[in-house]
């Protein structure tokens, strides 16, 4: 599609970037302002760093020595310099560097968000278009009862069920932790390219892709219904277009493009939402990481968590408007006449 | 119908039992049973304290040695027999589910509520007006979003105990737990929103309507808002659902209602902790009922969109 | 214009009859119409909204909305029955012996697709033609139609264009795979009236040049006039008269057709209703016995209550359905 | 929504699956010393004497070794110290004689040095270790086997802090920049978290914080070589995952089962369940001398009248929270200890019926015949089902009138309202790693001042009590001291400063063949498991 109108909406696309770059600038900053702002609610670090023997005087001690006595403001500023630089400090309760922390726990969770969105994405669109097209057929009504299930029942309950049945019952799969892990490169631990891996990575991925599969079926259901009704699929069907062509070619991909957005947006709350489904699985990534450092208020790694959630977020909104940009072609004169 | 009785209400009441919606819901046995679940539901939840055989938030009715009474059997210290069996602090389990029930709804109803009508006006602002005005709206919408709902929840929460009194605390928690939920979801009605309004501001009809001077406002409801209900409805039944779901979730984190008074999600996330020790009706009585509950309103909500959509009939 | 007597017409539509079947039973939208086109043949096709011009279109194309359908009765393509054809066959008929343009440009043509694909891949499902080739014909078809810059424009999207050089590329597309009927429904109406006649007459031409018959649909008899050789007036769902434009505009015989040219639109204004006939048109549940129009006709009596009117030859190519000019009966 | 696109993957799965139980079969017969052993945390770190932590002690046993080490039945034992005592020459020193031939896992030799070391590293901040080590003076070697420990005055129960004291390799340490444990506020990593050198039965193979941590054993070792040649430690945090993982069989022990599941457990084939007292007991308390209570709608402080406090007592059926919140996996007591330790007796252990009618007599008596409400602050992650032993207490003290909000919520903002005293009324568990009544005096009993009193929540102060127990520290005649223990605990029970509930018991599940008893400070010990 970026072909030749491309070329001409090029300067365009490379003022509207650069505007989306400075605006994500000032999201991370409020991100982190707000994320501070919380931590002082989330409670007391030294809690839980300490034995149950130290005195308030050594707490006190401590909490000062942590910085933690600072003015709000202070705090602000001295993580902000120093998250500039990669450096989000260590972890209270590891003891490790935070960034290392979370690079090491990274992978974990991209490839379960990337395998349960890709999977929610493809059945989704895939269950959509059939339900779409196959209206009133007992396959599709039943499909989309069935998918309902996925959004009726809370996913912990959904994790612990699937143990239930397919680790503990049947025994067939893995009922926590990754399997054996293999290095791609220096860091990236992937657990795709081992069996056990691959089968450790079922049940956390069809817990998390549940839901989003279905929002994403419902979606993609309703707007290729709403697409068919138009008049240019009727216009193409009188031009002697095949099935295949008229759905496939044109309804879907006038389907896809408000979609897109919302499947954009839910690959961003699945890896948010990875923090159950993780605890769940004692899957070993980012939300399961965080989710112990609430726990334990363990301020530096929950900085750096939320700041990396809005990095990816204003990644993702970016690739997603890039996408609408593209696809739509509507759009592009849209955002030049706001120029203006 | 025709029998009817002449006069205005019959008429009235004729007139919309003879309607399309009512003859398609009529025509839709899923919508029927799922308007007849959910209606079960919500007036067995919102009259749980005359149906309900116990009061189970009430603390001095309890007896603990009631706790993990098995359906239909005595229990084994008191006697006591209960048509679900009890919880782990005796509760009986059918009356905590239709007092669970009430406060889900209430939380599921007014967290959707607040988050469309916050989604629906700052998309319809943000995408008619654009310009600076749309892109702070997107931009408070991503850091929004940025924010797990979890975390906001836990913000909202820590916010709240700054404020309010220890004694209001447990009274105001599901209202702080609608604001945590509802704050959570705007964002996607009003994406979908604004992405609507952009595309229909610049249809000639609404032009035409700018140009003859109507009133922004009165453009925006009476010609875009129509044209996003749709979509707006996938999200809203869907939200529904999910909200009640979301307060499950919260609670499995530690966070929302206070436990003495247990919501539907609050008492599967206690049941969870039974699915291996035996005690199998804790789980599975209160989630067959949040089951068919979000079940039977997408349900309806399906049935209510293609019905509402006529260029879908 | 008569047809050559031993070859069959172009499209020979018989005792058509469609139906939407509804929960207060079944509503017949279109009842035993019947008319042919002839080769190179304009035919008018008017009638008030909701009088079954569009479906009759739409059931000659085979793309009846479900749950609407053919009833009963035939349509035939150059000897060939059309209307039971399976769906594949059907499909290919359309676009390639049957085009349509529909009333709305600015929704006819798919936003995300530029006008150079969406003719492409029109001219390439039904001819067997390189991706270059259908692409010098795409160039050629719009320039024809009147898009100025045509090897240019091609590969804007349809939101660059005007509504009436949308209309135009429209035109291209249900006339790029050379069909021999045209069904225009409405093709004007969403346009600004200073085009309307541009794009009738890219149409008028386009379709004489290839020798392609036309069914004209529209409320327009202004249009009709300028336009087409014979006219047929749906009141409805029921064929009232038809017969050559020029006899029937300057001698209708049906009262409906006598009421329908006194509103022809003057230059300043157009009329949708028919304010010369009192009433308006029944809704399909509600179509009086015997003739259908015999509520708002002046001229009714006994007969048009009581039993519907064929169509009756009334020379000339002329056919009427009313009783008052049934002349076997004034024999009797 | 399995439907046909679905097939294929399902397929795929079932074919994984069978693959992963067939490594999961494997793995089981082809090294029978492995054992895989889940638990609901990670340790913290691995430096030896950064964490004062339980989780963290229980896996640093393994590698490293202390001094003493404690028995299942809560006495003290050899371990790097082959005999220790208070020298007779001067009543602040304690000697310790140093085990010969013990071997660092680098190969070095373990030498006095080290101890000293060890025992500076520990007792000087950031160590979590030096609120035990407080009242050290100076660590000396006075030669290759003894070290004198010099205290500040008597300290007749030293030697009882240093059951988790661990002993490092000082050129290890000097070698590595980690001569002191690490500093949060330092910024970066120090060696000794993911790396060790100790002198324990096990060597560090692989550490992956809240994933893996493997040992193999140490070959050097100069105890008899332990059965479990290999330890896979996970930690999986969910009770229900933990439960699942041991049903289905990908590990071998599971150390934090909950309540509810133990009797399933037990009735399972191919599983057994070990239970054992823990060093720890549960009670309430309550503000017993604010003028008002915030979270209160009475006059006054209800709990201020020992007529409440009685009453309170009598409402609460600590028989009823063990069959059904414990399911009978606890021990019911009212006694504020635990019973390893000096000072418990029978009498303060035990109680009586529920009285609810002398209850609410003592509530008219107090002034409150229509009860008063209160806020109870409980924590939902600490202890054994602390949420619902909290829920449990709302029913019964609803029967005397007393309304009780339950404010359940996580550790981190729970510990915080007894240690800044805004709790009016709260749960908490206390293990008592000292096994003596002066451990639970200090933190709970002494007015809070100086390292006294930090989880005194009831802001009870008693200046004759104090002293009394500040004299503890430092008797050294066993006798005196234990009445002067008995004398104290009257005064505590007759004040009723604590509600106790009960003391936890503990419970470990493990596949059928292994051997592995409860340990009462719930560190278990691969080195004790045996095999059928």
């Amino acid at each position: 599609m970026l072909t030749v109108s491309a070329v001409y909406a090029g300067s365009d696309m490379l003022a509207f970037i650069l505007r989306r770059l400075v605006q994500s600038v000032i999201v991370m900053l409020t991100v982190a302002l707000v994320a501070f702002a919380l931590f002082r609610f989330v409670g007391d670090p030294i809690a839980s760093m300490v034995g149950q023997e130290t005195t308030l005087a050594e707490r006190a001690e401590m909490r000062e020595a942590l910085g933690l006595n600072d003015p709000f403001v202070v705090q602000f500023a001295k993580f902000v310099t120093r998250a500039a630089t990669g450096d989000f400090g260590i972890s209270y309760r590891l003891q490790q560097p935070v960034m290392e922390l979370i690079l090491s726990r990274l992978p974990a969770t991209l490839e379960l968000a990337l395998v349960s969105g890709v999977a929610a994405f493809v059945f989704g669109v895939g269950f959509g278009v059939y339900t779409a097209l196959n209206r009133g057929n007992w396959l599709s009504g039943t499909i989309m009862t069935a998918s309902l299930i996925g959004v009726s029942l809370p996913t912990f309950l959904i994790g612990v069920l699937l143990i239930w049945v397919f680790a503990v019952e049947l025994q067939w799969l893995p009922s926590f932790g990754r399997g054996e892990t293999v290095y791609i490169g220096n860091w990236w631990r992937t657990g795709l390219l081992t069996e056990s891996g691959r089968a450790s990575l079922i049940l956390p991925a069809i817990t998390l892709g549940l839901y989003q599969m279905t929002l994403i079926m419902r979606l993609v259901r309703a707007e290729m219904l709403e697409v068919l009704r138009t008049d240019y699929i009727k216009f193409a069907r009188a031009r002697g277009l095949s099935n295949r062509a008229v759905h496939f070619g044109h309804a879907l991909k006038n389907t896809l493009v408000p979609v897109i957005t919302i499947t954009g947006l839910q690959l961003g709350s699945i890896i948010a939402f990875s923090i159950i489904t993780e605890t769940v699985f004692q899957w070993p990534g980012v939300g399961a990481l965080f989710i112990n450092s609430v726990r334990f208020v363990d301020v530096p790694v929950m900085a750096a968590y939320l700041m990396l959630i809005a990095l990816v977020f204003v990644v993702i909104n970016l690739i997603v408007d890039l996408l609408y940009y593209a696809v739509d072609p509507r759009l592009r004169v849209d955002r030049a006449n706001t120029r203006h | 119908m025709a029998d009817f009785t002449p006069g205005n209400r019959p008429n009235a009441l004729a007139r919309a039992w003879d309607s399309d919606i009512a003859w398609s819901f009529r025509h839709s046995p899923l919508a029927v049973i799922a308007a007849f679940v959910s209606i079960l539901i919500i007036l067995a939840a919102v009259f749980a304290p005359w149906i309900a055989p116990h009061d189970p938030f009430n603390p001095a009715s309890l007896d603990l040695m009631d706790g993990f009474t098995p359906p239909m059997e005595p229990n084994a210290f008191t006697g006591n027999v209960y048509w679900l069996g009890t919880d782990n602090q005796g509760r009986d389990v059918f009356s905590t589910i239709l007092y669970g029930a009430r406060i889900s709804l209430f939380v599921g109803f007014m967290a959707v509520l607040f988050a469309m009508v916050l989604g629906i006006t700052l998309g319809l602002i943000a995408g008619y007006r654009g310009g600076w005005l749309d892109s702070l709206l997107m931009r408070v919408a991503d850091v929004q979003l940025t924010f797990p709902s979890i975390l906001l929840a836990l913000l909202i929460f820590g916010v709240a105990r700054g404020f309010i009194p220890p004694a209001y605390r447990e009274a105001m928690a599901i209202w702080v737990l609608i604001v945590a939920i509802g704050l959570s979801d705007w964002v996607q009605y009003a994406r979908v929103v604004r992405g609507a309004t952009m595309v229909e501001k610049n249809k000639e009809y609404v032009q035409a309507a700018r140009v003859i001077g109507a009133h922004p406002a009165k453009i925006l409801i009476r010609h875009i808002l129509p044209n996003v209900m749709g979509p707006v409805l996938v999200i809203a039944t869907i939200g529904l659902a999910l909200a009640i779901i979301a307060e499950a979730t919260l609670s499995f984190l530690g966070v929302g209602v206070p436990s003495t008074q247990p919501s539907l999600g609050t008492l599967i996330r206690i049941g969870q902790g039974f699915l291996f020790s035996g005690e199998w009706w804790i789980l599975l009585f209160p989630s067959i009922t949040l089951l068919a509950l979000a079940l039977s309103v997408n349900l309806l909500g399906d049935w209510l969109r293609d019905a509402l959509n006529p260029r879908l009939r | 214009m008569a047809p050559l007597p031993n070859k069959p017409p172009l499209l020979s539509v018989r005792d058509l009859v469609v139906e939407f079947p509804t929960r207060r039973g079944t509503l017949r939208a279109l009842d035993k119409v019947s008319f042919d086109i002839s080769e190179g043949e304009v035919l008018g096709m008017v009638g008030e909204s909701g009088a079954g011009k569009s479906l009759t279109g739409a059931a000659i194309i085979g793309l009846l909305e479900p749950p609407g359908r053919v009833a009963s009765g035939e349509i035939w393509l150059r000897g060939e029955r059309i209307d039971n054809l399976p769906r594949e066959k059907m499909r290919r008929i359309r676009g390639r012996r049957i085009g349509m343009v529909f009333q709305d440009p600015l929704t006819s043509l798919n936003p995300l697709y530029t006008v150079a694909e969406q003719l492409i891949e029109t001219i390439r499902t039904h001819m067997d033609v390189s991706e270059k080739e259908a692409r010098a014909r795409a160039v050629a078809l719009l320039d024809r139609v009147g898009i100025p810059a045509a090897a240019r424009r091609i590969d804007d999207y349809p939101h660059h264009f005007s509504g009436g050089m949308r209309q135009r590329v429209v035109i291209a597309l249900a006339l790029a795979a050379e069909p021999e009927l045209v069904i225009a429904d409405e093709p004007t109406t969403a346009l600004d009236v200073s085009v309307q006649a541009q794009i009738i007459d890219v149409l008028k031409e386009i379709c004489a040049e290839r020798g392609a018959s036309v069914m004209l649909i529209t409320h327009d008899m202004g249009v009709i006039a300028e336009t087409a050789d014979r006219v047929a007036v749906l009141y409805a769902g029921r064929l009232a008269e038809i017969g050559p434009v020029r006899d029937v505009i300057q001698a209708a015989e049906h009262p409906y057709t006598v009421g329908l040219m006194g509103s022809i639109p003057t230059l300043t204004q157009t009329a949708e209703r028919l304010t010369q006939i009192p009433g308006s048109m029944p809704r399909l549940n509600a179509i009086a016995q015997g003739c259908a129009f015999n509520p708002r006709c002046t001229h009714a009596f006994e007969r048009c209550r009581a039993e519907r009117p064929e169509l009756i030859a009334r020379g000339g190519d002329r056919q009427v359905a009313c009783w008052l000019y049934d002349t076997e009966a004034q024999d009797v | 929504m399995f439907m046909m696109p679905n097939l294929r993957t399902a397929r795929a799965g079932l074919m994984m699956g069978a693959a992963a139980a067939a490594l999961v079969l494997t793995s089981v017969t082809a090294d029978a010393e492995t054992i895989r052993w889940a638990r609901v945390g990670d340790a913290l770190t691995m430096d030896p004497h950064s964490q004062n932590e339980g989780p963290t002690h229980t896996l640093n046993h393994h590698i490293y070794e202390t001094l003493v080490g404690r028995a299942d039945d809560g006495s003290l034992t050899q371990r790097l110290a082959t005999d220790w005592g208070i020298s007779e020459e001067d009543e602040n020193v304690w000697v310790f004689t140093i085990r010969e031939g013990v071997k660092f896992h680098d190969g070095s030799d373990m030498t006095v040095e080290d101890v000293v070391f060890s025992l500076d590293r520990a007792r000087t901040p950031p160590s979590g270790m030096a609120a035990l080590h407080a009242a050290v003076e100076e660590v000396t070697a006075v030669d290759d086997t003894t070290v004198h420990v010099r205290m500040s005055g008597p300290a007749p129960l030293y030697v009882q802090n240093l059951t988790n004291t661990f002993i490092m390799s000082k050129a290890w340490a000097e070698a590595n920049g980690v001569e002191t444990s690490p500093n949060f506020a330092a910024g970066e990593e120090a060696h000794s978290v993911r790396n060790t050198n100790g002198t324990g039965p096990y060597m560090l193979v692989e550490r992956d914080p809240e994933v893996r941590t493997v040992l193999r054993a140490f070959e050097d070792h100069w105890a008899d070589a332990p059965e479990v040649t290999e330890i896979i430690y996970t930690p999986i945090t969910e009770a229900a995952t933990r439960v699942a993982a041991l049903l289905s069989g990908e590990v071998d022990i599971v150390q934090d089962v909950p309540v509810q599941d133990i009797a399933r457990l037990e009735q399972t084939d191919g599983i057994s369940v070990v239970r054992g007292p823990e060093n720890r007991n549960i009670f309430f308390s309550y503000d017993m001398t604010s003028d008002s209570l915030a979270s209160s709608n009475a006059d006054g402080n209800p709990f201020a009248s020992p007529e409440v406090r009685e009453a309170m007592s009598l409402a609460i059926d600590r028989n009823a929270i063990q069959q059904v919140v414990m399911r009978g996996e606890s021990q019911p007591s009212a006694a504020p200890l635990p019973p390893f330790v000096n000072g418990w007796t029978e009498d303060m252990h035990a109680f009586g019926d529920p009285d609810l009618a002398r209850a609410g007599e003592l509530m008219a008596e107090a002034g409150y015949p229509d009860g008063f409400s209160v806020q109870l602050d409980c924590p939902n992650d600490r202890y054994l089902n602390d949420e619902s032993i909290c829920q449990a207490l709302v029913g019964m003290l609803a029967r005397i009138n007393i309304q009780v909000d339950l404010n359940a919520q996580t550790r981190s903002l729970h510990f915080p309202l007894i240690e800044n005293w805004e709790t009016d009324f709260y749960l908490l568990g206390w293990g008592v790693p000292t096994f003596d009544s002066q451990y639970v005096f200090d933190f709970l009993v002494h007015s809070r001042e100086g390292s006294y009193g930090s989880f005194n929540g009831s802001r009870y102060s008693n200046p004759e009590l104090d002293e009394k127990i500040q004299a503890l520290a430092t008797m050294t005649d066993l006798e005196e001291r234990d009445a002067l223990i008995a004398e104290i605990w009257d005064e505590v029970m007759e004040e009723r400063i604590f509600l106790n509930v009960h003391n936890q018991v503990l419970a470990y599940a493990m596949r059928d063949g292994i051997n592995l008893d409860v340990h009462p400070e719930n560190q278990p010990r691969m080195t004790t498991v045996t095999f059928d």
